[in-house]
């Protein structure tokens, strides 16, 4: 009966809403003789001096197009996404913080936007300062002594991170074989050990969600070169048998690596260096609040104990005693390059600025996500099921258990939320939670809203009681309703083409 | 904190609705021992942040106010006012990867279009939603190219490609057993075909040839493609100044399998040489073992045309260890600028900043080699950049220059110390006649 | 039955889309002890050396609140508007054309934003050079010698211009009494002339919706300061008869005054200069683009014949021999200032820009505004009622006579018209018309745009035959439904107000 | 041309569908002999307007690379990064005057906000969507009066009131048959009282003083309006730097009708002087004659709250000549601005700017007053902004103190000859201590 209703009224809105709610691609906006910029006009001879032969005619189907339409097709297209700036976007590991916009500003001023890496030294002090204050300061947090900011995104850090621990080990003469993960880590985590040429061996959890010291214990060997583990886990849950762990993985001459994407879990409050981590990826654009941008960019520095300084990639950034600095490329022992240049600079220009907003009371961050995360707990316990009992910090991850009985998912719930103006959590992730909603609504979340999501929580598993199907069909008020995602990979429809070349 | 937008008394009820009776109860599991609050300077506002960053920022020279002729990889291109400012819109700057199309297909339209500028300019059939930058997309290429081609562990790679995404795949490959093979140049500046030849053997999984190449010579793609497919390996064209496309030849003309390298030009600022732009482009019957996100077409519940992510089994997040790459987070706000700007220059757009890049380019490169005591170092056709040599050591010759105000060049001693007398000149439609008559007067001045 | 369907969705749609759609006032998002600001600690000693009487307490009811509250809500609130970057937005007289983004970007470099007008003219240079060649550009533009860039909007400049006539009359002795306003003119200029001290006289348009020659003639008298002609007029229609007006306006000693507001209909291709024209203002804001900013600011620049550059505001920008600019105060028949400072400087800047982008090509915009309101008038005739069929420049003024026989007006049209994504023409304006649509598309819009809005209008008419209800009910899918105005004007509430202090 | 949709033959296809044959068959009515084309120079692009405009830019000495005391009713505040940024938002920037609440509801909402905080710093309970700028709404302020004490044709105005704002007033109403009388001030820089007293009769509408004063002398609002009651006229009080109004007691604590002025410290740039934000706010029995528009509150069909412009009838699009002024297009986007910024400093955060300026400018007086040969020139209380009289013409000084870097204050002789060695020097919560003392050794060193 409510699927009854939702089709009349989504029919009788199509009727009230003539407008077209879909924006043709910005090549079906494309006119022959149209026109968007507009150029200097050549102050030099018009020459070309390239064989014909190594030449190409034109960019066929490429567009014709006014600037006008761009406007309004950029901005169009931009108000059908839901963002930080509308809401509460609790994505569960993704660490959706207000962006500030003074960030932003400080980015875009022409001597960090329009400066190249390949300048010589003196009249690139200011960037080079920059980074160097930035390690500094991340080497603060983390207690660990030196940082490269060249990492792209978390991923590549993990890389990094792995492949400093290979060098190391091969120093020694045997890199080892395998990387051991929990069961709970992000999948980037064993993806990343394994193009660092490892074997990835899982670690399962235990029943509170975190390491079984006794399994860890009898997997760690000789040939283990790293524990990766997650602090706090994807759970939220964070590893109180830290220290034993550190132990152990140490004992047996292994590295102990922290996956730090949630590292706002603990920012200020304590350091992993303290805890016995040996290398750790940080995600700039989780806890350090550069803008997520619809994808990226990211950046992933990668803090280090003193064994693996002489290993970090190339260049580093350095201080002379004179107090000016410089690139040190006279590294041997360097892993060597991750990419060009020296990372995503504009998001270190964020994060220090950031960073600077807070100054010493950065602690208040971590104090206020896990609040926040707790009161969501308290709030939807009981209303949803909590595989793990043990006591979250700055994200809880319940399932569907209950609902699931009156057929309702994760993700139907997921989309139910998006007609309450709320972003879904996180779902079908972590893995080990079957049917997963996991939410992590950070520190920026005030009481009000987040008393809107809970009690928005609350009425979906009323209505997942009393009409399931008004929660199945959702999203009923989005600007396009379920998308159908298994129709897009048996179709593959991976670009526009001009017209005649056939779809 | 102004950041925060909880008060106190809201904090002293939400505790109260937890059952706790202070924050530090909630991280009891955090160990005593671990616990300490760092070193930092006070909180700043924000007049103080622009004072202290913008006194930064000042002691770095910009392309604004200097005469700019750098590249190696990295352009002072043209980028519209509208595709800055449209950045700075919540929906696009503070929304996260799309994995709720619903809510989301402002984000999922824009890669797709992104997709498909990408395809028009490669000529390839297929394009990802974007990589970290040019290296790490040569990496990813390459990899890609040994699963296709199973069981083979060596890449042949030309001298020509930037030195740093070289050193960056060096960095990938010594772990996991494969080989790089480095093929030289020959003295007109492009890859030498006969070595190409030579270095190719059945056990080469791929042939990566870069044009323009670090030295800006244009090469021919179908050299190493010819050579890559007389082995069964695969054909990679790197590209990292994405604008040479709109005028030269593109790579699926020349036989690539896959192409790839850095798209900065096409939208994005120089950034301090980040966030850049990775682009990946192949084949269709590849399209199975692209690394990285792809956007599909689809149909919501009503029948309207929608887009969302596909083929994801490919990925981390499902796939784990036996994903097609690690990536996760990319550069999508900078695929969006670069969709914009492409959108906006359009056919005729891209083209003309690739002609005047070049005439421009051509005007310094003929000037250059007429100041006395100065040649082009390649005899090899050029785009928009070419190897300068001085009568002296660039390196010193070049931070002479900066005091005039004149950013000259990259010194090729920064990449092999054997280079020390060569410079890299790199030119764009931001350039006018009369900086560079101050370039090349400048120029000629140091060698008197 | 119709209303029925609407209603039911309504209710259907609150049950499915269950999010408010109303965001809280700023103020009811305050919090007490919440903090949206920091300020660098005070470096000189913190002294309040002001008596007490002189001091308040406090700013009772002023917000408490965090940036991110701020960002969401004002990012929020901006969402429930509709502008010209998401569509055709054709209100007659208002000209809402594309606002190029890269005005914006010159009118916020440093050296216009954070500048001072009272600093020392040395360092003012670039901005007094600024003033003086956009006034030489709209000099030239206009066909007349000088220009005052000083009033703040087109109102105030329609006051400096009568100011001017008025002084050039007083030097002859007699300021005279009334100022000649034909019947389809904006409010601005009655209420302009009222304000110069004139008194007002109606001239009745003729049936082709023009100055009627015998009622001027016979209205034109030694009393009569200046006629108010708007160029085109608010018709959309030219006055052909325009140089027999100006010789029978200059034959009785008095000034023919052009209401420029509509110059985009011929901007770049005649001068009001030759016509006969002795002073006309013109909106920044319309035909050059700076944008309308949901209100203002504007910019009315004026361009006077020879005979009134003594009477121009103070001061005016001049240039010396040796290339250098100054301010010029020493304007003995000045008619004084309007305003502080030189006027909306930033506006000028935009607007430079924007002409800059077209130069000797401006006169595209008038032709492609003209054909579009041509082509909006040839899909729409004989669907809507067409009071006056005299040929249109840049718009065209409909009414809703057809539709009024069904009960709908054009109020209703307009509404309905939100329903189809577009925003509505202007409504009851001019007031010659009754029930009128008037519509300016301005020259920034496409045709696919234009058959858009023609469909819509179409099929809106078609409505009103078949289904009224719908028309008359709405919109139906705006963030809010119709508004009550007069309730807005019978209860006044003009403001929040803290808790305590009463409605 | 990039702005301009349309192409070729879409054109053509217009026409025919209009039935003309060119386009300028539709210029018909337009005679010949007024048709001319403008001699312009060729278009230009962005890369050259950038060249253009910015070449002029850096020919201004901008606040933020200088040691900066101008103030003189437009001031350099702190305006924060969220205030500037979502201007740029299109849904603000590019919509126009709220005529349909429907679609304006975020602009409607805006401006009621707006009018609520206006209200909450000037103690009074009405205010309008703002008017252009200081100057002008003293006019507005002043013929409402005239409109609302019938028949008398006097307005007393106190000579500290910003003489643009005087200049203004009398540019108005020397054609309206009304009269200015000038009340000059005491030694200490207030207003003279006996002479206010003495000036004030039966035939005034208005008093009208400016505090803090065009001097910077802190006045109190008291004694305007005990005189301009005591005849039956209404008191005006003008405010020209309105972040005073966070620490000084408000025009509607002392007695005042009308309050008015210039809110441009609130959150809006300099902009060379425009666009700034006039305000206007009075008592509710006044407020059918107050000029500009209303934002009211109301329901929508569904019985939601919703806004929308009301009071309509008093305006000019219907009352054309009767209407409370000729004001239509206003400063809206300035009062957006305004009322980010007033609502993220909030009740705090004015507080705290307005004290900082005051403590700054308290320090730069007593230095000034302590250097030899120079004096401050009124002994009254000031908020943040004196005047100083050097030893010499202040504007030669202040001209060779440029050259330092410092635009150190407003030179008096720009609005009276008599005043040339006196300059106004304002202070702010952007001046550190450091310029400040710079400002003082350099005046220090201009004595010597
Ligand atoms: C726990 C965890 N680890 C690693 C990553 C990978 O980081 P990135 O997306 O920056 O590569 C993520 C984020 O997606 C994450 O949540
Ligand atoms: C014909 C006409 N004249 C005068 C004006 C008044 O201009 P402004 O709103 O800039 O004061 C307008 C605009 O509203 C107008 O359309």
């Amino acid at each position: 009966m409510s699927t009854e209703i939702a089709e009349r009224s989504a029919r009788g809105s199509d009727r009230l809403h003539p407008e077209p709610r879909v924006e043709p691609l910005v090549f079906e906006r494309s006119g022959q003789g149209k026109i968007g910029y507009s150029l200097p006009p050549l102050d030099v001879p018009a020459l070309v001096a390239i064989p014909e032969a190594l030449l190409r005619k034109e960019i066929a189907g490429e567009t014709e197009i006014s600037e006008v339409e761009v406007a309004r097709h950029f901005t169009r297209l931009s108000r059908l996404n839901f963002s930080i700036d509308q809401g509460l976007y609790p994505l569960g590991s993704c660490t959706m913080k207000h962006n500030p916009r003074i960030n932003e500003e400080m980015a875009r001023l022409p001597g960090f936007a329009a400066v190249h890496p390949l300048a010589p030294e003196e009249v690139s002090q200011g960037s080079l300062e920059l980074a160097w204050q930035l390690e500094r300061i991340l080497a603060e947090l983390t207690g660990l002594p030196r940082v490269t900011l060249q990492p792209s995104a978390g991923a590549q850090g993990e890389l990094a991170g792995i492949l400093m621990v290979r060098k190391a080990l091969e120093k020694t003469g045997r890199p080892r074989t395998t990387v051991l993960i929990p069961d709970s880590a992000h999948g980037t985590n064993p993806a990343s050990a394994h193009f660092a040429g490892y074997k990835v061996r899982e670690l399962k959890s235990n029943a509170r969600g975190t390491i079984d010291l006794s399994a860890l214990d009898s997997a760690m060997s000789e040939d283990v070169a790293a524990l990766m583990l997650t602090v706090p886990n994807t759970l939220g849950v964070f590893e109180d048998q830290i220290l034993e762990i550190a132990r152990i993985v140490h004992a047996k001459g292994g590295y102990l690596y922290c996956d730090g994407a949630n590292f706002n879990a603990f920012v200020g409050i304590a350091k992993p260096g303290l805890m016995g981590v040996d290398v750790m990826h940080m995600n700039l654009h989780k806890t350090f609040s550069t803008p997520h941008g619809g994808g990226g960019p990211g950046s992933g520095p990668v803090a280090v104990c003193e064994a693996l300084t002489p290993h970090l990639p190339r260049p580093t950034v350095e201080r002379r005693p004179d107090g000016t600095f410089f690139l040190d490329f006279d590294r041997p022992d360097s892993i060597g390059r991750l990419r060009t240049f020296l990372g995503n600079f504009g998001m270190f220009v964020r994060a220090l600025s950031y960073i600077a907003a807070y100054g010493n009371r950065i602690g208040e961050v971590a104090r206020n996500a896990v609040v926040n995360a707790n009161y969501i707990r308290a709030g939807l316990s009981g209303v949803y099921h909590l595989k793990y009992e043990t006591p979250s910090l700055h994200e809880v991850v319940f399932s569907d258990k209950a609902q699931a009985e009156r057929g309702v998912s994760n993700m139907d719930i997921a989309k139910r939320l998006m007609d309450y103006g709320f972003h879904p959590p996180t779902v079908s992730f972590p893995l080990i939670v079957h049917g997963a909603l996991m939410i992590e609504p950070t520190e920026t979340e005030g009481k009000p809203g987040l008393d809107a999501f809970i009690s928005a929580m609350r009425e979906i598993a009323r209505e997942c009681e009393e009409d399931p199907d008004i929660v199945r069909n959702a999203p009923h008020t989005t600007p396009v309703r379920r998308v159908d995602e298994v129709g897009a990979a048996r179709n593959l429809v991976l670009r526009w083409r001009p017209a005649g070349e056939g779809a | 904190m102004k950041f925060l937008p909880t008060s106190e008394g809201e904090r002293e009820a939400m505790l109260a609705a937890i059952g706790v009776s202070s924050v530090e109860d909630l991280f009891a599991a955090v160990p005593e021992a671990v616990r300490r609050g760092p070193a930092l300077p006070a909180p700043l506002s924000e007049i103080e942040i622009r004072r202290y960053l913008g006194g930064l920022a000042s002691r770095n020279a910009n392309a604004r106010d200097t005469a700019f002729f750098l590249g190696g990889g990295l352009y002072h291109h043209y980028v519209s006012a509208i595709a800055d400012q449209m950045l700075y819109r919540s929906e696009w700057l503070t929304a996260y990867t799309p994995y709720q199309p619903e809510v989301s297909q402002g984000t999922l339209q824009s890669i797709f279009e992104f997709q498909s500028h990408i395809c028009l300019l490669t000529g390839l059939e297929v394009a990802n939603a974007s990589l970290y930058e040019g290296a790490s997309a040569l990496v990813e290429a390459l990899l890609m190219a040994e699963r296709l081609v199973k069981g083979r562990r060596r890449a042949v790679l030309s001298a020509g490609i930037h030195p740093e995404y070289r050193e960056t795949v060096r960095t990938y490959f010594t772990n996991l057993g494969l080989e790089v093979v480095e093929v030289p140049l020959s003295s007109d500046g492009a890859t030498d075909a006969r070595a190409l030849e030579a270095a190719v053997d059945s056990t080469t999984f791929a042939v990566a040839v870069q044009s323009p190449n670090f030295y800006g010579v244009v090469e021919d793609w179908n050299a190493g493609s010819s050579a890559a497919h007389a082995h069964g390996a695969l054909s990679i064209s790197v590209v990292a100044e994405a604008i040479s496309m709109a005028l030269l030849s593109p790579p699926g003309a020349g036989g690539a399998d896959i192409a790839c390298g850095e798209a900065q030009s096409l939208g994005v600022p120089m950034h301090n040489g980040g966030p850049l732009l990775g682009f990946l482009s192949c084949r269709s019957d590849h399209q199975r073992q692209i690394p990285g996100r792809l956007v599909g077409q689809t149909r919501d519940a009503e029948g309207r045309r929608a887009f969302c992510l596909t083929l994801s089994t490919r990925e981390q997040h499902i796939r784990r260890e036996k994903a097609t790459s690690n990536i996760c987070t990319n550069q999508g706000l900078m695929a969006l600028a670069s969709n914009i700007h492409m959108s906006l220059l359009g056919k005729h757009g891209m083209r003309e900043v690739a002609l005047q890049s070049h005439a421009k380019a051509e005007y310094l490169k003929g000037a250059v080699a007429a100041i006395p005591g100065y040649r082009v170092a390649y005899g090899g056709p050029t785009f928009n950049e070419f190897t300068a040599e001085a009568p002296g050591d660039a390196a010193a010759l070049l931070s002479r220059l900066v005091r005039k105000g004149i950013l000259g060049g990259i010194p090729l001693s920064r990449y092999d110390a054997r280079d020390a007398r060569r410079f890299l000149v790199a030119a764009t439609e931001m350039n006018t006649r009369a900086e560079m008559d101050r370039l090349i007067a400048a120029l000629a001045s140091e060698s008197a």
